[in-house]
């Protein structure tokens, strides 16, 4: 039973209609009960196969088979009807309907034209329970945080029968504490005959939780591996396609003063919750200073107000001695505040622009570039040309659209248009989000030379691992306050976790220097 | 005539009567448009679709009248509205398919759809008439009216039913005020409903669960067509008995207006199209003020601007005053539980 | 002068039921009896383009006569008419100024639409107070005109005192739509008129009155038409409409286009004058027809001519708004 | 709807493009006229060399241009539309749908009348003063639904609409009551000073040095763009408000600055059309223009230097369609009705490989 193949697929190829070969002759099965992981850089073309799977991409070549039928997917409803079903990289949900609503779109019951709301919640909660993960039907998705949004995704797919799981990256924004709860339904869901496949960067997960491995590189299959035989480090080399060097980042805690200091900070959103609680802390030059935090517990909401996008509604941050919180964008940017947005494609580049006019956002209206308004394209010119060089984008001209890019390459260009403003406070948010093994390393280096350059850096990751081993301080958020701060070297993912999740809190823990961080001992 | 002489005769029921009259065309399209925005498809070419409507009507019922001579007058009209719904529902089909076929910029492509229908039907109307202004040559029907003996009974309310002269409102008057509540309901119980919001709010999460969205962003242009039909019909069959070149004059702008005065909301768009219809009854009565009538045709565009800068302002202080509000309790529940902090 | 070919320019477009059409009545007259050549342009709604249309036409050297009309179009006739002395234009219902631009070579016909309405003035207060069904004790009278332009509150002003000659003090209910394509504006501002207690409201407004007439036919009550006998043309279309409209002040354009040009044919020379066509030329008149007899006694309707005699021998003078 | 601020793709692969449309337009308007028209191939004249002057020998040897008028009004037209074109693309470059050129467009005029009526000044000062003021008022109407969209977040569609209609009925009013000229006979302001009519180019035209105005105001405009950190921000805040705010920028002043500076574009419109063209206001001041602004827009991608060529394509059509509705069968309605036609296949990005898919059906579905 354990062998029986639920899918199999042979030779499949996907060409984009811009002519991008994202897929080529992949092949590979899934049994029934198995997890099975995929892994690969980033534009490896893992979610373009499970797109293929679910029917929102044609294949270009290869065949599916289904239970051993040959199966045409051409919409979701097909691979519906055949018990797949996909969770997508996003979120795909819409905030302002009910849980039930979401989890039932696409199959309400109904009576006649109507809607039967009784029945859907019923059936919603009746799910939820069989899978073990209760849920209030009637809640409101937009209020909900980000673990129980990945629930609602899981049970839309259940809702609808799937018997095959494709989940892809369903670990990026969740904890420790979240992840293991993950893979333990994702287990309990396996023992009842169903097959899941994950996609994942983190391959300490793989180890953990996948009973076989397929590796993918530049669109092809480059490696099936049960992970009980392998190590990690080989799995990142199939990645790869080369070893990788993993050493920590050297720490050195400078002993100066402060530069950046944080009173106090509190903001209340727009639906009057408290995202801030009089979150105080201090970043020496030539420090970093980790954020970690659940989403929706105001890590974002501190970074927006330390870049100026959001007023406090009490506290302010200092950088020097001069106030830039709460004066707007541009204020705090002229005060050397830089910022690496979280959101890429959204808040850090124009897709549309070159990358040479995306290079220059950030400080076009210096003398470097413009005089008197009028842009000097030269100079503009030959400075992304020095940072193409100096962050190694890969690209074939500065003219190209940065939307053209790989994620990790577009990111470097954001990480090359800050720092080039050689600032005295970057605010970095998710700096290595969706970016592979590879071009992680060469930013997470770049980052730690800025750092070494007497910039005051406040990382802000869901990525622990990566807070832990770039952090010299680390504090926690939870609900919007700083709920404990550590030594970088005597964090430990599993305490961060039960701090994140508000199980442990220190009363009255700030991030300030005159704080004795607190050692890691529960 | 005196202010307080102008101030009685809007309070008498042939006043009431008269918004009615006026707002039923800029419901129907409201409601139309309406459907189409929460579908994420918004709707510029009301417009167009009203006239085209508007047209064939009128055309559709001479037509019936010339083939079925011994039939009735009401199956002429019936004839009539029938054709001046599938012409406007053939428009939205044209809007349907250049948007979600062929990606056309769905603003412009409206500003082409009321092109078209601007040019076509003064073209068509000459062709079959043999004049550009309108069909008076034509012997056209229009729907009825019908009174409600019933509801025309109750105490004080009872005229509210009585229209313009004690005969009751036009079909297409009950229709419009039916109409309010059927799109209501459409759009909060039924599955189509619920799948069209969510459509207009995510695509993409629609699509991955298999929610069919181009069909269901082709339903709704479709209905935006048929209710902006109505609306269309309701003018050279109901308001008036015959079609003039551009007879629409505007209503399907002020229509597509009413939808973001009224929020989005079925109810909220009903009254700003109500709200449309009361400005123009205003101007037109106002004329007997001795007020010029530019003052009075800028009262509507006028209040609606102030109504969405007042929207904004008040949303904005709401807010203000819920941080305010919410900062103070924070305030007050860290001096209760001082330990909350040490 | 000998005509043989001619052109009718429209600055709008034909269908107004009003004075374009019954011009290009004319027009089609002058092609028929007269066997001129004869093509009619409609350039259309849009000012910006009248004035090269029409210097294109008299440039084209086509047609030795250009007819068009209203005031609009006398600024660019008299600049025109300097530049192409070759040709001739007859202006009808605008005068162009004579003593500043010579304008040898054209003839203006202007329109007393006063004198008519003054007519209807007359009968119209006749009727509303021989009418027993009259909610008003008071007399009321509506006037929906399409523009506040001289020539329509001409026709106010004509209407107003032949009431007044009949009643004292009527109320007089005067309102413009802004507009003349919007009936349904027409109708609403009728029904508030009927609401206001007019038993008749006289539709000086284009298309906008047509929602006039229909206002009529929903509230029962009576309009009067204009330029054209409107009686007639909804005679058969609509009869329920047709029975409404008790009669209309004609404005006889193509009557005074085909008079003029059969004038200039027989070798009178017209050119360098304006002539003003009133009762006494028939330029303008009441339509009476059978929906006029089934509502006005015979005995009005001879004390309408008789005083239509008074108008022409000057021994009542009508009040104008020029 | 990110297809509209134009900017993405090659130029010259758009521009082909946009040619194969039109001419796939002007293919069905002419199978349409083939059916309705019992004189097509004058039709065809018309419409392809309408617009041209013609030159005819006279017995005595003399050379005699007729049609000047018709050609100048194809370039008078494609001033306008050029400006109005340029008053459409430069908020849509800010991503702002602004539909409000028409208003602005009054309104330019009507500053423009008041001070070519009532100021007594020489033609030197008083053509500049006209312009700025018709340059100033454009401003301020497109500056104020910009202000709205980016305060308030009032939809520009629908504010620019209704802003559209009180700017008519101010027109209206204003020369209805306030500078009616009462020797006219019909609700017009009077003539406009001599000095402050602009002298025609050509004889018997309203070609004035607008002509050259025109191009240099697209070309500043390009530059305006391309050269100055305003323009980058236009262009920024255009394609993605939230990275523009994130680096810094002033989003919402972008936001209204885009709509006035269409504002102005459509204020100088209405320069042109009131002392170049019509030399004194009436109350029917044309209503649509920006519409067809939109059109040019379109057939210009947003882009300021193909704005010109775009106006001068569509100016030809329009004026070689007047000629057609002037001296052929064919009414003018059923030139709106081609141009529709035309703008719904421009607008189609995706026209010519769906048409494809459509007819190749067997080979797409192996
Ligand atoms: N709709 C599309 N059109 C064109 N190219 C695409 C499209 N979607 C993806 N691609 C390209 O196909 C390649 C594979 O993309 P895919 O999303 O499958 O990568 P992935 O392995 O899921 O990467 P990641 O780890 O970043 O999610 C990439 O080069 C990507 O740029
Ligand atoms: N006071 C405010 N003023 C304006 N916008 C606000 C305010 N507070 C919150 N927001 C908006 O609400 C969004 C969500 O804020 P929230 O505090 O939930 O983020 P967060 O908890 O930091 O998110 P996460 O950590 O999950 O990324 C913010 O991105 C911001 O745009
Ligand atoms: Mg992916
Ligand atoms: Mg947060």
């Amino acid at each position: 039973m354990q062998n029986e193949i639920v899918l199999a697929v042979d030779g499949l190829g996907k060409t984009y209609p811009n002519g991008t070969e994202a897929v080529k002759g992949v092949s590979f099965d899934l049994r029934r009960g198995e997890i099975h992981a995929i892994v690969g850089e980033n534009g490896a073309g893992k979610s373009t196969v499970m797109k293929m799977l679910y029917g929102l991409e044609q294949p270009t070549t290869g065949r599916i088979a289904v239970a051993g039928q040959q199966v045409r997917l051409t919409t979701p409803q097909d691979a519906i009807d055949l018990h797949i079903g996909l969770v997508h990289q996003h979120m795909m949900l819409l905030e302002s309907l009910s849980v039930a609503e979401n989890i039932a779109l696409g199959a309400e019951p109904v009576r006649g034209p109507f809607l039967d709301r009784a029945k859907m919640n019923r059936e919603v909660a009746e799910v939820a329970a069989t899978y073990g993960m209760n849920i209030d039907p009637a809640a409101t998705v937009a209020r909900l945080a980000v673990g129980q949004k990945q629930r609602i995704e899981i049970l839309k797919v259940l809702y609808k029968g799937a018997r095959i799981l494709l989940l892809d990256e369903p670990t990026a924004v969740l904890t420790p504490q979240e992840t293991r709860d993950l893979f333990k339904a994702i287990r309990g869901l396996t023992e009842l005959g169903m097959t899941v496949v994950f996609i994942t960067h983190k391959l300490v997960e793989v180890k953990e939780v996948a009973d076989r491995v397929t590796v993918m590189r530049d669109g092809q299959v480059t490696g099936r591996v049960e992970p009980r035989d392998v190590t990690v480090a080989k799995i990142a080399e199939m990645m790869v396609g080369r070893p990788l060097s993993h050493k920590p980042a050297e720490r050195r805690s400078p002993d100066l003063p402060a530069s950046v200091t944080a009173r106090d900070l509190t903001l209340i959103g727009l639906d009057g919750r408290v995202r801030l609680n009089r979150v105080s802390f201090d970043i020496r030059p030539g420090e970093i200073l980790g954020v970690a935090g659940v989403e929706g517990n105001g890590q974002a909401a501190l970074g927006q107000v330390l870049t100026g996008l959001l007023e406090p509604a009490e506290g302010a941050a200092r950088i020097g001695g001069t106030v830039f919180t709460g004066r707007g964008v541009a204020a705090a940017r002229a005060l050397g505040i830089a910022a690496i947005p979280e959101d890429r494609i959204h808040d850090g580049i124009v897709t549309d622009m070159s990358i040479e006019e995306n290079f220059v956002a950030a400080e076009y209206r210096n003398p470097r570039f413009s005089r008197r308004g009028i842009r000097d394209r030269n100079a503009v010119n030959a400075a992304t040309r020095e940072m193409i060089a100096a962050f190694g984008v890969k690209t074939t001209s500065e003219q190209t659209p940065i939307g053209a890019l790989s994620g990790g390459n577009m990111q470097k260009v954001v990480l090359g248009r800050e720092f080039t403003t050689q600032p005295r406070f970057l605010i970095a948010a998710q700096p290595t989000r969706g970016v592979d093994i590879g071009a992680a390393e060469g930013l997470r280096q770049q980052l730690v030379d800025l750092r070494d350059a007497g910039t005051a850096v406040l990382l802000i990751s869901a990525d622990l691992e990566e807070t832990i081993a770039l952090s010299d301080r680390i504090i926690v958020l939870f609900k919007g306050q700083i709920v404990a701060h550590f030594r970088a070297e005597e964090a430990d993912e599993n305490v961060l976790g039960l701090y994140m999740l508000g199980a442990e809190r220190k009363a009255g823990a700030n991030g300030c220097i005159d704080q004795q961080p607190e050692h890691a001992h529960v | 005539m005196t202010i307080v002489e102008f101030f009685q005769t809007l309070l008498t029921a042939s006043f009431f009567a008269a918004i009615l009259r006026a707002a039923t065309p800029m419901v129907f399209a409201a409601l139309g448009g309406l459907i189409s925005e929460l579908a994420g498809v918004i709707n510029v070419a009301l417009e167009g679709m009203m006239l085209i409507a508007a047209f064939f009507g009128v055309v559709g019922s001479t037509w019936a009248a010339s083939v079925w001579p011994e039939a009735s007058p009401l199956f002429f009209a019936l004839v009539g509205a029938a054709a001046g719904l599938g012409a406007a529902m053939l428009l939205a089909l044209v809007l349907a398919v250049f948007y979600l076929e062929f990606d056309a910029n769905l603003i412009i492509a409206g500003v082409g759809i009321n092109i078209l229908a601007a040019g076509l039907t003064v073209f068509l109307l000459f062709s079959i008439s043999g004049d550009k202004g309108s069909s008076a040559g034509l012997t056209s029907f229009a729907l009825p009216t019908l009174p409600l003996r019933l509801l025309q009974d109750i105490p004080v309310i009872g005229g509210l039913f009585a229209g313009a002269n004690g005969n009751g409102h036009h079909v297409l008057v009950y229709a419009a005020l039916l109409a309010i509540g059927l799109v209501w309901v459409f759009l909060h119980k039924t599955r189509l409903g619920l799948r069209l919001r969510a459509v207009g709010e995510n695509p993409d999460a629609c699509r991955t669960v298999g929610v069919p969205v181009k069909r269901i962003q082709y339903v709704a242009i479709l209905l935006s067509g048929f209710l902006a039909g109505l609306g269309g019909i309701y003018l050279s069959m109901g308001y008036l008995t015959l079609f003039q070149a551009n007879m629409t004059a505007g209503r399907g702008f002020l229509a597509l207006a009413a939808i973001f005065l009224g929020a989005r909301s079925v109810f909220g768009t009903a009254g700003a199209a109500a709200f449309f219809g009361l400005a123009s009854v205003f101007a037109a009565q106002l004329g007997l003020l001795d007020v010029p009538t530019a003052v009075v045709f800028s009262v509507a565009p006028l209040v609606t601007i102030l109504a969405l800068l007042a929207f904004a302002w008040r949303r904005q202080r709401r807010t203000r005053a819920q941080v305010a509000a919410e900062l103070i309790t924070l305030n007050a529940r860290r001096k209760d539980t001082p330990d909350a902090q040490a | 002068q000998d005509i043989q070919s001619v052109a009718f320019f429209v600055n709008g477009t034909l269908g107004d039921k009003s004075f374009f059409d019954s011009a290009q009545r004319g027009m089609d007259r002058l092609g028929g009896e007269l066997g001129l050549e004869t093509r009619t342009i409609e350039a259309g709604f849009d000012p910006t383009r009248w004035e090269s249309a029409l210097v294109d036409l008299a440039d084209s050297g086509e047609y030795d006569t250009i007819i068009t009309g209203t005031f609009t179009m006398v600024s660019y006739v008299e600049q025109l008419s300097q530049e192409f002395p070759e040709v001739n234009f007859i202006l009808f219902d605008g005068i162009v100024n004579y003593a500043e631009c010579g304008c040898e070579n054209v003839h203006s016909i202007l329109f007393k639409q006063n004198e008519g309405s003054y007519l209807a003035g007359v009968l119209a207060a006749t009727l509303t107070t021989e009418t027993t069904d009259s909610l008003n004790p008071d007399p009321v009278l509506g006037f929906v005109g399409g523009m506040e332009i001289p020539v329509i509150q001409d026709f106010f002003v004509g209407y107003k005192a032949g009431a007044e000659s009949v009643l004292t003090g009527p109320t007089m209910l005067e309102q413009y739509a802004n507009n003349f394509g919007d009936p349904a504006i027409g109708k609403e501002i009728a029904l508030a008129q009927y609401g206001q207690g007019a038993d008749i409201v006289f539709a000086v407004a284009g298309g906008t009155g047509q929602g006039v007439l229909e206002a009529a036919v929903e509230q029962g009550r009576l309009a009067f038409g204009v330029d054209s006998d409107q009686a007639a043309i909804f005679a058969e279309s609509n009869p329920e409409i047709a029975n409404r409209i008790v009669t209309s002040v004609l404005k006889n354009v193509d009557n005074a286009l085909v008079s003029a040009v059969t004038r200039i044919q027989a070798g009178e020379n017209l050119f360098g004058t304006a002539e003003a066509q009133g009762l006494e030329t028939g330029g303008v008149g009441l339509a009476i027809n059978d929906v006029t007899r089934a509502y006005v006694s015979a005995e009005t309707l001879s004390r309408l001519d008789e005083i239509a005699a008074q108008i022409i021998d000057g021994s009542i003078e009508v009040p104008t708004a020029f | 709807m990110s297809s509209i601020a134009g900017g993405q793709g090659s130029v010259l692969q758009e521009v082909i493009k946009t040619l194969v449309v039109i001419v796939i337009g002007l293919l069905i308007g002419m199978v349409i006229v083939l059916f309705i028209s019992e004189e097509p191939t004058k039709v065809f004249d018309a419409i392809l060399t309408g617009p041209l002057p013609s030159a005819s020998t006279l017995d005595d040897g003399t050379v005699r241009w007729r049609g000047m008028t018709r050609f100048g009004t194809f370039l008078e037209d494609s001033i306008t539309l050029a400006l109005v074109g340029l008053a459409v693309a430069i908020p849509f470059r800010a991503q702002q749908f602004s539909l409000g050129a028409d208003g602005q467009m009054f309104l330019g005029a009507l500053a423009s009348a008041v001070v070519s009526i009532y100021l007594p000044l020489p033609g030197i000062v008083l053509i500049p003063l006209a312009f700025l003021a018709a340059v100033i008022a454009g401003f301020a109407w497109g500056w104020l639904p910009g202000v709205m969209k980016a305060r308030a977040g009032a939809n520009e569609i629908v504010t620019t609409l209704m802003l559209n209609v009180i700017a008519i009925q101010f027109f209206i009013y204003c020369v209805t009551f306030l500078m009616l000229d009462r020797q006219a006979g019909f609700i017009v302001t009077p003539f406009f000073q001599d000095a402050a009519i602009l002298n025609p180019l050509i004889h018997r035209t309203n070609v004035t040095w607008m002509i050259a105005v025109a191009p240099l105001v697209c070309l500043l405009a390009y530059l305006f763009l391309s050269r100055t950190n305003m323009g980058y921000e236009l262009r920024v805040v255009g394609q993605n408000p939230a990275f523009g705010r994130r680096m810094g920028m002033p989003v919402d002043r972008t936001v209204a600055l885009s709509m006035a500076l269409g504002g102005a574009a459509a204020g100088m419109a209405g320069f042109h059309i009131a002392n170049a063209i019509l030399k004194r206001l009436p109350s029917d001041f044309p209503a649509g223009l920006g519409f067809e602004g939109i059109v040019v827009a379109l057939l210009a991608r947003n882009d300021p230097r193909l704005i010109l060529p775009a106006a001068l394509f569509y100016g030809y059509l329009r004026a070689g369609a007047q000629v057609m509705e002037r001296t052929t069968d064919v009414s003018r309605e059923m030139v709106l009705v081609v141009q529709a036609i035309i703008i719904l296949l421009i607008v189609s990005e995706n026209l010519l490989p769906r048409l494809g898919q459509w007819i190749g059906l067997g080979r797409s579905a192996r």
